[in-house]
């Protein structure tokens, strides 16, 4: 009988400690037939370093019942807006846990706000299925919100290195420096595939992808537009761009008309071939698809960003009889665009396309900045695997970006 | 089960059989789907954007339960992006439509500035700092080859892309290595996606058996809707191969 | 145009009837493909088998609707086996959105046993459901030293004590073993705490993306049994004797792959064979 | 005017973003949020441009009676039920436009993507072939990832899945790294021509 009851306390005592559907923090029980754990110790409380300021870290060492085998549950983290309570939940870390971010938004309104710039002060309970004992309190502390992010600072230096050489490249490339780039079979293959056009009579389809104006790959590929545009009027062929997004089919137009006037014949360029389809994205597949079985165009180029429908496209293209010019930075559809297509621009040679077409020297001098990166990451890879192996970790740690 | 559910069913059963028969060939059945797939998806599409775009983003924050004309007690300054999307409308008129440069030139200004440091971070930084790795032989021989492996492919591969150095030579040999290895990465990725996508299929093929049942188990009218239809997909195929096969007679035989 | 010309040149419209034709007719045709069982999969049939009637499992379902095509068969395949063999039951879900997954699994699989055996299954003294509880590290733990912590009651509000089955029930110690079935990576809990703080048995059904990475475990005996994705549930059923979903995706599955596996090599063949003959060009 | 000044604005709002990745104050945050905010708006007022596209588009097909006019009749048709049904009756709740969205669009979408497998299948047999020895390369990893789940040639877990778990974690995420990392350096390059106007063909000629 007597057991019973211990049994039967203990798992009241548990069920109030566990704290669920209640709030009972705080509430530090001493059970019987059983000792409380010690609280965890060292517990500091600082402003969350390098944020936007609604957040405050805790750190505290492992209480000495926290063992492993041991019933130990988790720590409760509670929090005060002065030193003597009441002392709110904020939530229980799992056994094993020194650390722990006390966070929330920055929105006033919003449910979860976590007031910046105010004083907080905060208890760290260790909780085990007998009770749950208190560390003392620790506060004040405010949260602050930083203008600087250090653990960013890797990329400011990545950024400002590339920067300096791509406007190192660019000045020698205005003076006259000669730079020598290395054939590419993607875009060689550009001019013949617009003179072929040209010989069947045929359009050429340009399709830019499920990309947004805002993504970097689409950006690119009105870049390569921009000079295809200018050898289709060159040669009189048609061309035909069904766009996914408004955006990009506005600016699309203004960079086939570009293309046109570079190339003296504004009066050849027609608004209606660079249209809008749709935005979905089967639906979309479904129209090009069409598209390249009814006007059989004699070249499709795939260029920007694809998902699944990259072999659709490429697939109906080949049945088509089209030659296909394909480039993503969609690394899981690469493959697919290797397989089907004749010729792929592999992940970076999409974005050295146009500096390739264009010839201008200032946009070759863009790829020799890129070379030198290259051979820099090269480097730092070779020199920083060798530390690693050796024991040398400050090397690698310089390497290593914070959140 | 009901009419009013067979019928929308036998739509999107139609539906499905007329996309399909673009792997025969192109025909009007499929140009019909395309086309509504097309048109729906555009309507869809401006719909969403209404209600879920431009009423959130915009009207409820100008207007907040005020006459139509007052949006002071509102956050008047989303007046600005409203401004600038206004703006791309000057591309209706022929002379004026430069104007739409400016809201664009904002636009793809953010989308640049954005990219540079999140790109350099999340593409360059990270992945450089995971290839800093030591060789773990601690986990065997083969996980601390394959450790090395890893890094002297990813130098390799990044020999491939240099545009400024003739690939001849040495140079020419590890860019070699590096296309190799991009190659058993592209046959990999293609290998490793193959299992999923069939299952897509076999999803139709199981809504149109679930279809046929749903008519047998159903009323006389839906049983015998469901036998036109499927008598009618069986003629339009026989007259199919009898066009072929008249086709085929008509012409000189190949070779 | 000899024959390998003509294979190697083949339309691509044959390809695409003859995938299609192996898709619908697996999808119609009742067989069972030869599923080669594999040890860690029996181990845990074996387990279940070996149980005496009225002994007790505990089974985690912890996957969301996402992966249900590919966990839901374990799951039935598993309660299935348990219950013709009068094991007790006691379920738990520690996944946002496993309780209804749990639940409509109980349900149809107390209705298809008494359909096929004519046994009664009554839940609270065959079979309950504990339900759901956030934090899964803390309720696995707290599991470990009594259910009634994490789940007072269970799924419908009834209190666990008075569910019959539960008499006398405390802890893992009270179960023969914990049979999880997940699609998240909760299971590093389950091994972490059950298995390494309570030494309860476990085995695991994953996902087929997650399998691979769980097979040390099975090496270092942490976990006695793994089922890895539609296969893993296909030899499941298989060693259950009843052929059901996972074995209808797997058979269409393997056919299709075969399919498209043999159009490559006969792609090669004829490739290769007519470039022979045509010499060195 | 027309030129010069959208140039300046993609730089100033340009070099304001790129710097405001590095600043993780609130303030800046919100100034962040506010301008996503904007990118969308503009989005949305640009898309009656694109639908007044595609109208045109069609409704010209149709007045030339082009090829295939009937079929600009579809799209028009489609465009404006789905805008009908849902303006004038109930919204995104309206009866019809749910109907369609559940039994024409998901069809749709399901059917069409579905004819992925075959395509994977038709790609496969035809590009897959031994013609060059990176085309090999290609055609064997292929291979041994395809064979790894196949209960004919062996056991889950057996020497195949294990080689196949290699090629994917090794060789591939070697190819996987560098591509990514130069996708990086590209899209950088790319970002700071056009902030820089180097690249500024997208803005039109005059």
């Amino acid at each position: 009988m007597k057991r019973y009851v211990i049994v039967f306390s203990a798992i009241m005592l548990l069920l109030t400690a566990v704290g669920w559907g209640q709030d009972t923090a705080g509430v530090a029980a001493a059970a019987p037939g059983g000792s409380p754990p010690e609280p965890p110790k060292n517990v500091r409380a600082f402003d969350t370093p390098y944020d936007n300021g609604h957040s405050i870290t805790l750190t505290w060492e492992s209480s000495a019942s926290d063992t492993a085998g041991s019933l130990f549950l988790g720590y409760r983290i509670l929090r005060s807006d002065t030193p003597d309570g009441p002392f709110v939940d904020r939530g229980l870390v799992p056994a094993g846990a020194t650390t722990k971010d006390d966070k929330g938004v920055k929105e006033k309104e919003e449910d979860g706000y976590f007031p910046r710039n105010h004083d907080f002060y905060y208890k760290v309970a260790a909780v085990t299925a007998v009770g749950e004992t208190e560390s003392p309190v620790v506060g004040p502390v405010q949260g602050v919100g930083q203008w600087y992010n250090r653990g960013k600072t890797p990329v400011a230096v990545a950024v400002v290195i590339f920067t300096g050489l791509t406007l190192y490249f660019i000045v020698r490339a205005k003076r006259g420096a000669v730079l020598y780039i290395r054939p590419l079979a993607g875009i060689d293959a550009v001019d013949e595939a617009i003179g072929r056009a040209t010989e069947m009579g045929k359009p050429i389809l340009y399709v830019l992808g499920l990309g947004t104006a805002a993504d970097i790959a689409t950006i690119a590929s009105f870049t390569i537009l921009g000079r295809v545009a200018k050898k289709v009027a060159d040669y009189k062929t048609s061309l035909i761009v069904p766009c996914y997004d408004p955006i990009v089919m506005i600016i699309a137009q203004e960079t086939v008309k570009t293309g046109y006037y570079n190339a003296g014949k504004p009066e050849a360029y027609n608004q209606d071939s660079i249209y809008f389809l749709t935005n979905q994205q089967f639906a979309y597949v479904g129209g090009v698809n069409g598209i390249m079985l009814r006007d059989r165009p004699a070249t499709n180029f795939y260029l920007g960003k694809f998902y699944a429908e990259s072999l659709m496209l490429a697939e109906t293209g080949t049945v088509a009889g089209s030659i296909q010019i394909a480039g993503t930075d969609e690394v899981t559809q690469i493959p697919f665009f290797v397989v089907a297509c004749d010729y792929t621009l592999i992940g970076e040679e999409l974005y050295a396309a146009s500096a390739y077409l264009g010839r201008e020297p200032v946009l070759l001098g863009t790829l020799k900045a890129q070379d030198y990166a290259k051979a820099l990451i090269i480097a730092c890879a070779i020199i920083g695997v060798l530390a690693a192996s050796f024991g040398w970790t400050w090397f690698v740690q310089q390497f290593h970006v914070g959140n | 089960m009901s009419w009013e559910t067979f019928l929308w069913t036998t739509l999107s059963v139609a539906l499905t059989l007329c996309t399909f028969s673009f792997l025969y060939r192109d025909n009007p059945f499929y140009k019909f789907s395309e086309s509504l797939f097309v048109g729906v998806g555009a309507g869809y599409f401006t719909i969403i954007l209404i209600y879920n775009g431009l009423v959130p983003t915009l009207i409820d924050r100008l207007w907040v339960g005020q006459p139509w004309w007052q949006i002071w007690g509102g956050r008047w300054w989303y007046i600005i992006p409203a401004l600038l999307g206004v703006l791309m409308w000057f591309r209706f008129s022929k002379k004026k439509s430069w104007i739409s440069r400016y809201p664009i030139a904002f636009y793809i200004g953010i989308a640049t500035g954005v990219a540079i440091p999140l790109e350099m971070q999340n593409r360059v930084n990270r992945q450089l700092a995971d290839t800093l790795l030591a060789p773990n032989f601690s986990a065997g021989f083969t996980a601390g080859i394959s450790d090395i492996i890893i890094i002297i492919g990813v130098i390799c591969s990044l020999f491939y892309f240099f545009f400024s150095v003739a690939h001849k030579g040495t140079f020419g040999g590890i860019a070699k290595i590096g296309i190799f290895i991009l190659m058993v990465g592209f046959g990999a990725s293609f290998g490793y996606t193959v299992m999923g996508r069939i299952s897509l299929f076999i999803d139709r093929v199981q809504s149109i058996r679930d279809w046929v049942k749903m008519g047998s188990d159903g009323t006389g009218g839906m049983m015998a809707i469901v036998t036109i239809v499927s008598l009618a997909v069986v003629l339009l195929i026989i007259l199919e191969i009898m066009r072929h096969l008249r086709n085929k007679a008509a012409e000189p035989t190949a070779q | 145009m000899n024959f390998f010309e003509r294979l190697s040149k083949l339309d691509r419209r044959w390809v695409y009837l003859i995938l299609a034709g192996v898709v619908v007719i697996t999808v119609l045709m009742k067989f069972s493909t030869p599923i080669r069982i594999n040890p860690e999969v029996r181990a845990i049939y074996d387990f279940v088998e070996s149980r005496k009637a009225g002994s007790y499992l505990h089974l985690a379902v912890d996957y969301d609707p996402g992966s249900q095509a590919e966990m839901h068969p374990m799951t039935y395949a598993i309660m299935e086996q348990a219950l013709a063999k009068d094991i007790k039951i006691i379920m738990t879900a520690l996944s946002p959105n496993g309780p209804g997954m749990a639940e409509q699994a109980m349900l149809n699989i107390m209705d298809s046993v008494r359909l096929h055996t004519g046994k009664e299954v009554v839940y609270g003294r065959d079979i309950c459901f504990l339900g759901y509880k956030p934090y899964p590290g803390i309720v696995i733990l707290s599991m470990g030293q009594n259910y009634r912590i994490s789940f007072p009651s269970d799924y419908y509000n009834t209190p666990t004590d008075s569910l019959p089955m539960m008499q006398g029930i405390v802890n893992y110690s009270n179960v023969d073993g914990i049979v999880l079935i997940t699609g998240t990576s909760g299971v590093d809990y389950w091994i972490a705490y059950a298995n390494g703080r309570y030494n309860a048995p476990l085995a695991v059904g994953l996902t087929g993306v997650m399998a691979a990475d769980y097979y040390p475990y099975l090496k270092s005996g942490q976990i006695f049994g793994l089922m890895g994705g539609m296969l893993g549930a296909a030899e499941y059923e298989t060693l259950a004797g009843r052929p059901a979903r996972a074995m209808e995706a797997m058979r269409v599955q393997v056919w299709a792959h075969m399919v498209i596996i043999i159009f490559i090599l006969v792609g090669n063949i004829g490739f290769l064979a007519s470039r022979r003959r045509g010499g060195a060009r | 005017m027309k030129k010069e000044i959208p140039l300046l604005i993609v730089f100033v709002s340009g070099l304001f973003m790129a710097v405001q990745f590095f600043v993780p104050h609130a303030s800046s945050e919100f100034i962040y949020e506010f301008v996503m905010e904007w990118s969308i708006i503009i989005g949305i007022f640009a898309l009656a441009l694109g639908i007044w596209s595609l109208v045109r588009v069609s409704v010209n097909k149709i007045r030339r009676r082009s090829e295939n006019w009937p079929y600009a009749i579809v799209i028009l048709a489609g465009l404006a039920a789905m805008m009908v049904f849902a303006l004038a009756w109930g919204g995104l709740e309206s009866y019809m436009f749910r109907s369609f969205f559940n039994y024409v669009m998901i069809p749709l979408h399901a059917t069409m993507f579905s004819l992925l497998a075959f395509f994977i299948a038709s790609a496969a047999f035809r590009a897959f072939r031994a013609r060059t020895a990176l085309a090999t390369v290609l055609l064997i990893s292929a291979l041994v990832l395809m064979l790894r789940f196949n209960p004919y040639l062996g056991p889950l877990g057996g020497p195949e899945a294990g080689l196949a778990q290699w090629v994917l974690n090794v060789p591939n995420l070697a190819a996987k790294r560098a591509i990514i990392i130069g996708i990086g350096l590209g899209m950088v390059a790319t970002s700071l021509k056009v902030i820089l106007g180097i690249e500024r063909t997208y803005m039109g000629s005059d």
